[in-house]
């Protein structure tokens, strides 16, 4: 025991010696990430091309510091226990300088010890789930609106502008959909204290996976809601807008950031329905001439330019550009001399930041670095913005 | 020894020599491990370990009495929940494994009795609403965090912090050694004989006396219990735990670890699980290739060899043993 | 039985262009098994001339099965030694299909139900492999004013008949094929004495309507009454052949087959086992 | 909830699920009682014959019909390949490394998809434009109709497929007693062939006829397979009306427990029929106990 004690203090002396933390030559920084490109959340392993594609930009560009951004990513097929081997091989063996992304929020609560212990920064997780800025420790940086200020958000517009008086919602029954219900009914209680006339028909949830929906549909419209906020995958709230409209039930649906899909913007049903973002948005989403410029350049100059194959998931690929953004900001700011401790610090100065995918994305207060959405509307002409944007 | 001439021959847990040396060999291997490689392969290691569990309790139940699951991903959640909430409960840790294997084994009586009235297809897809209704009922139930799920600390047992990879692995091992030992002994005990015997002839079993529906409950006991306790393992090992981990797809991997490794022997169990795990680990890094490549290798396996990798191992061996007859 | 004549008949044989005198199944010395290991055939010769009835009597285990099985080529890969001609034609390792296009048809041992299909179902997938529909449908009636039981549970699932009936349909449905040889396996087995009576009159009909009988029998007596010739095959060789005559008046024939009991007058019970001695 | 027109809604809602549910069980029964293989990559031959379908439409700009049609036919000729080219060699497996294949196809098939296709969602338009029709109080979709009607063709097709054509005797015959149809002469090769052919032509039909009421990706079929499974389990997994029975069954019953017992409870509902209706009858509704050869 005593030589093994010996031998783990040889190590740490090693460790906190060396000048330079792992993962950084002066040719380049190693980047790690993880996501599921296999099994049934593979749709998100775009996020994971995304970056890549946007590290290669970086790189064409010169790099940053003259360094290269080179991404070591991880297939876990969304199990967490090879997110838990990914990582520590990522952090063990290849040495990665910080994490950027990870998709999938039981993923990223996993590899969240493995992660601090380390003491590697770990920039955007690919998850709106609070726990991750909330138990940062100084080292996860989210940029993703959280879910539950997405459905206090989209509620509080629901009531105040259009007059809603009765929200139903449709959620996935887990933490993503459970966040959502703790909004609605947070807000719903605040305002109704304010002297809204509102109430929340029904809490209509089911089981991520399943299809056939057709209850759901039934007891939203017995509930008689005229405004439905919708926390699902895309999938699901493909199926239920496809019953809403065998039962001939016309809602006003408020959908969050993750339907934002291209499959169901086409969808006939989904005409009229509010979609809340939390980035600026491209043409090729919103429609031809109303895209957001930064969004338009990057989709143009990354995602056709380096990765072609996800160009037909405008959304996730963006975010995914998106959840690197800060990091590429913050090499930049570190300086020549990278240390771990030096991004982080340049991470903490970010303040107001509005140049990029976000609208305004802060550190200076808390490690959620983004706190808004914006609401557009399924129009015939495309997504159209209704809203500013709105902060709480 | 190229054949067993004797009936203690089969007795013997391990066969001549050279068996003993390389036993030995890898034995020392595995103790030595964490020196020699860094901390993900270690993971790995406890990881396969857990596995090789789960494996082994599976091939008890399919390889030895022939009932197929499809649903030993919901003995490991509730193994891992079981000892997760006794843990947070303030149960001691090494209290609660027993405890866990017991709760667990329970389970195993609830699924083996209807168990008994099916068979083929229609235990499989029985087996497959099990795997799937835990899932549910955790995903629903908010004692247990519901699909947040809860965070599993490791413990420390006589003073020594099981939180680095090390400690924990030498935990795993250690009682992952001794179940496969007591499995193995099983297997070559009048239970393992009479096991068997239910697999290769219902009605000839039973006219020899063996009570049919007692054995097949018992496989189903033995094999829940150490599912459950490879879940307590599991539980700690990965951090945290949420019922949306314990999916389809990991119980099929037990299925495929068992029949892949080869069905019906017990070492096969745990050549499968080392296949599988070693070949997640290898194909994490293909990206979108992953799944294809997974899937042509299962393939493969089943077509060229009907017997699993430990079939391929036997006429090996065998084809060593007797050159150059 | 005035049906007599209505039995199927064979296509003509010259239309194959077959000359006469060509046998219509001739074995070569075959040697086959399974798995590779296990030799069960140790290297058989027969003949079958069109038109003629021949009995392969043996016991238990003796091959005779595996001998059937191997010439309808329903073991992979064997035979492993010899030839199987079908008129005149190597078959030897052919695909059953082809050869039971040749003008073979199969009866197996346990009669074969398909449990689920009406007998008429049954029958006509005896004629898969003929497109003259109209012939099919002449059969079909010629063949039920030859089993009028069968024509009377047309509609009947085939798994619900007797033992009786579901052998005779096994016949049927091999007739239906339009074969030039019929081999049947056991086909008494399992049945009453007096069924066993009626089937081996049905078969003698056909045989005699010009079909080529191939018979694997353990019932010598009922074999040998109908068969011209007759082989005797145990533990894998034929041991002895003749004429259906001269096996019956064989002794050893008449003690192990027929259940002739020798007449040494010593009491029974005592009687030590004698060894077979052909030749 | 209550009252008539809820109740019918719930019938026709329940019978357009049901009627996936029916088409893919159907699928499974057919080759299972042929040749005992529980096909867990059926549901992955339906969403390649889909993706087929979604290519024609969309890349080559064919019409819809012949979109369709020429899905079904490649689904059919992958599914005959699959038994050639895989599951023939691989003769000497037993039962459960046959699934074991199969399980092996799914996850290829799968990772086929996402990589020539994308794991993107995709929409494939419905056969017919959609329209409300009012009956009786509820509300009826013109599609929900359309797909029920096509399954019903479709299940009809099938019935007169094995009960008046040569094939379909030859394929209940080899269900039965292959070694006998191989003894018979019987083309057993080529009707194997054409077994997985129409059950590879059935699962593309049920993915094609949901494709639209959800989105088109490579995991798709994963839940109504699973349900497949269990209504042809309810059913009996030899019988082919049981299939249909259990499929309607499921699709109107997991809406009723949706209404008035539970949300929560609605999907792992299935699998507790299962239990109960294999504790009554181990074989399921209409199946019948396989005899056993000693």
């Amino acid at each position: 025991m005593k030589r093994l004690l010996a031998l783990v203090t040889l190590g740490a002396v090693l460790a906190f010696g060396h000048a330079q933390d792992p993962g950084v030559t002066d040719t380049q920084v190693l980047i790690g990430n993880w996501g599921p490109q296999s099994g049934p959340a593979a749709a998100w392993g775009t996020v994971g091309t995304a970056v890549d594609a946007y590290f290669q930009y970086i790189n064409d560009q010169g790099g940053i510091h003259g360094r290269q951004l080179v991404l070591a990513t991880r297939d876990d097929g969304y199990d967490p226990a090879r997110t838990v081997a990914a990582v520590r091989e990522l952090i063990d063996r290849e040495g990665v300088f910080a994490f950027v992304a990870g998709v999938g929020t039981a993923n990223g609560l996993a590899a969240m010890p493995l992660i601090q212990r380390a003491g590697v920064p770990w920039i955007g997780p690919a998850t709106g789930s609070e726990e991750f800025a909330e138990n940062s420790n100084g080292l996860i940086f989210a940029t993703f609106t959280d879910y539950e200020v997405e459905a206090i958000l989209m509620t509080r517009h629901a009531v105040t502008e259009l007059g809603s008086k009765n929200i139903a919602i449709f959620y996935q029954n887990d933490g993503y959909g459970q966040a959502g219900l703790r909004g609605l009914e947070a807000e719903i209680e605040r305002l109704r204290a304010e002297g809204h006339d509102v109430t929340v028909g029904d809490r209509v949830s089911y089981e991520r996976g399943t299809t056939n929906l057709g209850v759901q549909a039934l007891r939203l419209r017995g509930a008689g809601a005229d405004s439905v906020l919708m926390f699902s995958d895309p999938t699901a709230a493909a199926n239920l807008v496809n019953e809403f409209q065998r039962l001939d039930y016309k809602p006003q649906m408020l959908a969050t950031v993750t339907l934002l899909d291209p499959s169901l913007l086409s969808n006939p049903g989904m005409q009229g329905a509010l979609f809340s973002v939390f980035l600026r948005l491209p043409s090729v989403i919103v429609g031809e001439g109303n895209g957001d410029p930064i969004a338009d350049a990057l989709y143009r100059d990354v995602i056709v330019a380096y990765a072609p194959q996800i160009a037909a998931d405008p959304f996730r690929a963006l975010a995914g550009i998106a959840f690197a953004e800060p990091l590429v900001l913050a090499l930049e700011a570190a300086g020549p001399d990278l240390t771990r401790a030096g991004l982080v610090a340049a991470l903490e100065q970010i303040d107001g930041y509005q140049d990029g995918l976000y609208h305004n994305l802060s550190f200076a207060n808390g490690y959620k670095g983004n706190n808004s959405v914006m609401l557009l509307q399924v129009t015939p002409q495309g997504l159209r913005p209704v809203s500013g944007w709105l902060e709480l | 020894m190229l054949f067993r001439e004797r009936y203690e021959h089969d007795l013997w847990l391990i066969r001549g020599s050279q068996a003993w040396v390389a036993a030995g060999v890898a034995g020392l291997f595995l103790l030595a491990l964490p020196f020699l490689f860094k901390g993900y392969v270690v993971y790995n290691f406890t990881l396969f370990f857990v596995y090789a569990l789960v494996a082994l309790s599976l091939s008890v139940l399919v390889g030895l009495t022939g009932q197929v699951s499809l649903g030993h991903a919901g003995f490991l959640a509730a193994g891992a929940y079981a000892q997760a909430v006794l843990v947070s409960q303030g149960v001691p840790f090494l209290l609660a494994l027993p405890l866990t294997i017991a709760l667990v084994a329970l389970l195993g009586v609830v699924i083996g009795v209807p168990a008994l009235r099916l068979e083929g297809p229609y235990l499989a897809i029985a087996t497959l609403g099990f795997g799937l209704a835990i899932q549910q009922i955790l995903n629903n139930w908010r004692l247990v965090g519901a699909s947040t799920g809860m965070l599993v600390e490791r413990p420390v047992l006589f003073g020594v912090d099981l939180y680095g990879d090390t400690p924990y692995y030498y935990l795993v091992l250690a009682v992952a050694g001794v179940t496969t030992w007591a499995l193995f002994n099983l297997e070559r005990s009048h239970v393992g004989r009479a096991f068997r015997a239910t697999r290769d002839a219902d009605l000839a079993a039973q006219m020899s006396g063996i009570g049919l529906a007692r054995y097949k409950t018992l496989a189903f006991v033995i094999s829940a219990g150490v599912a459950g306790l490879a879940g307590a393992l599991y539980g700690p090992l990965i951090g945290y735990i949420t019922p949306e981990s314990f999916n389809l797809l990991l119980s099929i991997k037990f299925l495929l670890m068992t029949i892949v490794g080869g069905l019906g022997f017990l070492p096969g169990a745990l050549l499968g699980a080392g296949f599988i795990t070693g070949l997640d680990v290898w194909l994490s890094t293909f990206r979108s290739w992953s799944q294809l490549v997974f899937g042509v290798v299962v393939i493969a396996i089943m077509m060229l060899e009907p017997a699993g990798l430990y079939g391929r191992w036997l006429k090996i061996k065998r084809f060593w043993k007797s050159w150059p007859l | 039985m005035s049906a007599l004549a209505s039995v199927p008949r064979p296509g003509s044989s010259g239309a194959l262009g077959v000359p006469a005198g060509t046998p219509l199944l001739e074995l070569r010395t075959v040697e086959s098994g399974y798995h590779k290991q296990l030799r069960v055939l140790k290297g058989v010769s027969l003949k079958l001339m069109p038109g003629t009835c021949v009995a392969v009597l043996g016991s238990n285990g003796a091959g005779k099965s595996t001998m059937l099985k191997t010439v309808m080529g329903l073991i992979d890969d064997e035979p492993r030694k010899g030839t199987v001609r079908v008129m005149g034609r190597d078959m030897t390792r052919a695909d059953t299909e082809r050869i039971s296009q040749a003008g073979i048809a199969y009866v197996v041992e346990d009669r074969g139900m398909f449990p689920d299909l009406t007998v008429g179902e049954s029958l006509r997938l005896g004629a898969y492999h003929r497109n003259d529909r109209a012939e099919v449908r002449a059969d079909l009636e010629r063949i039920f004013g030859y089993f009028p039981r069968l024509a009377e549970r047309q509609k009947q699932a085939s798994g619900t008949l007797s033992g009786g009936e579901q052998q005779m349909l096994a016949i049927a449905r091999a007739l239906m094929s339009r074969p030039k040889l019929l081999m049947l396996d056991e086909p008494s087995l399992g049945l009453a004495p007096l069924l066993v009576e009626e089937i081996f009159g049905v078969i003698r009909e056909i045989n005699r309507s010009g079909m080529g009988i191939l018979l694997v029998e353990q019932n010598a007596n009922q074999a040998l009454a109908i068969a011209d010739y007759g082989y005797v095959l145990e533990g894998g060789r034929f041991v002895l052949e003749g004429s259906a005559e001269e096996l019956r008046s064989n002794e050893n024939v008449q003690e192990f087959y027929l259940g002739v009991r020798a007449d040494d007058g010593e009491p029974r019970l005592h009687v030590r086992r004698r060894r077979r001695r052909w030749n | 909830m209550s009252g008539f027109a809820d109740l019918l809604q719930v019938l026709v809602s329940g019978a357009s699920v049901g009627s996936v549910y029916a088409l893919v069980a159907l699928g499974l029964v057919l080759l299972y009682r042929t040749t005992r293989i529980l096909n867990f990559a059926h549901g992955d031959l339906g969403v390649l014959g889909t993706f087929v379908a979604y290519t024609l439409l969309r890349q080559l700009d064919l019409p819809f019909g012949l979109s369709f049609l020429l899905a079904l036919a490649a689904a059919g000729a992958i599914g005959g390949l699959v038994y050639l080219l895989l599951v023939r060699p691989a003769k000497n497996q037993s039962e459960l490394g046959l699934l074991i294949l199969t399980l092996g196809l799914a996850l290829a098939l799968g990772g086929l998809d996402a990589l020539l296709f994308g794991t993107d969602n995709k929409v494939v338009p419905t056969l017919v434009a959609d329209r409300i029709v009012r009956l009786g109080g509820a509300s009826l979709s013109l599609v929900s109709l359309v797909t029920a009607a096509f399954g019903v063709v479709l299940m009809l097709a099938l019935w007169a497929l094995l009960g008046f054509t040569k094939l379909g005797v030859a394929m209940r015959a080899v269900a039965q007693r292959e070694d006998v149809a191989e003894a018979m002469g019987l083309p057993v090769k080529r009707v194997l062939v054409a077994t997985w052919a129409a059950s590879a032509v059935l699962a593309a039909a049920a993915a094609l006829l949901f494709a639209p009421t959800t989105l088109l990706n490579p995991t798709m079929m994963l839940d109504p397979l699973s349900k497949g499974f269990v209504a042809a389990v309810i059913g009996g997994m030899n019988s082919l009306p049981g299939a249909v029975v259990g499929g309607y069954l499921l699709g109107v019953l997991e809406l009723l427990v949706g209404i008035y017992v539970s949300l929560e409870f609605k999907a792992s509902f299935a699998f507790l029929v299962v239990v109960l209706v294999l504790v009554l009858r181990p074989h399921g509704l209409l199946g019948r106990a396989e005899v056993k050869r000693v």
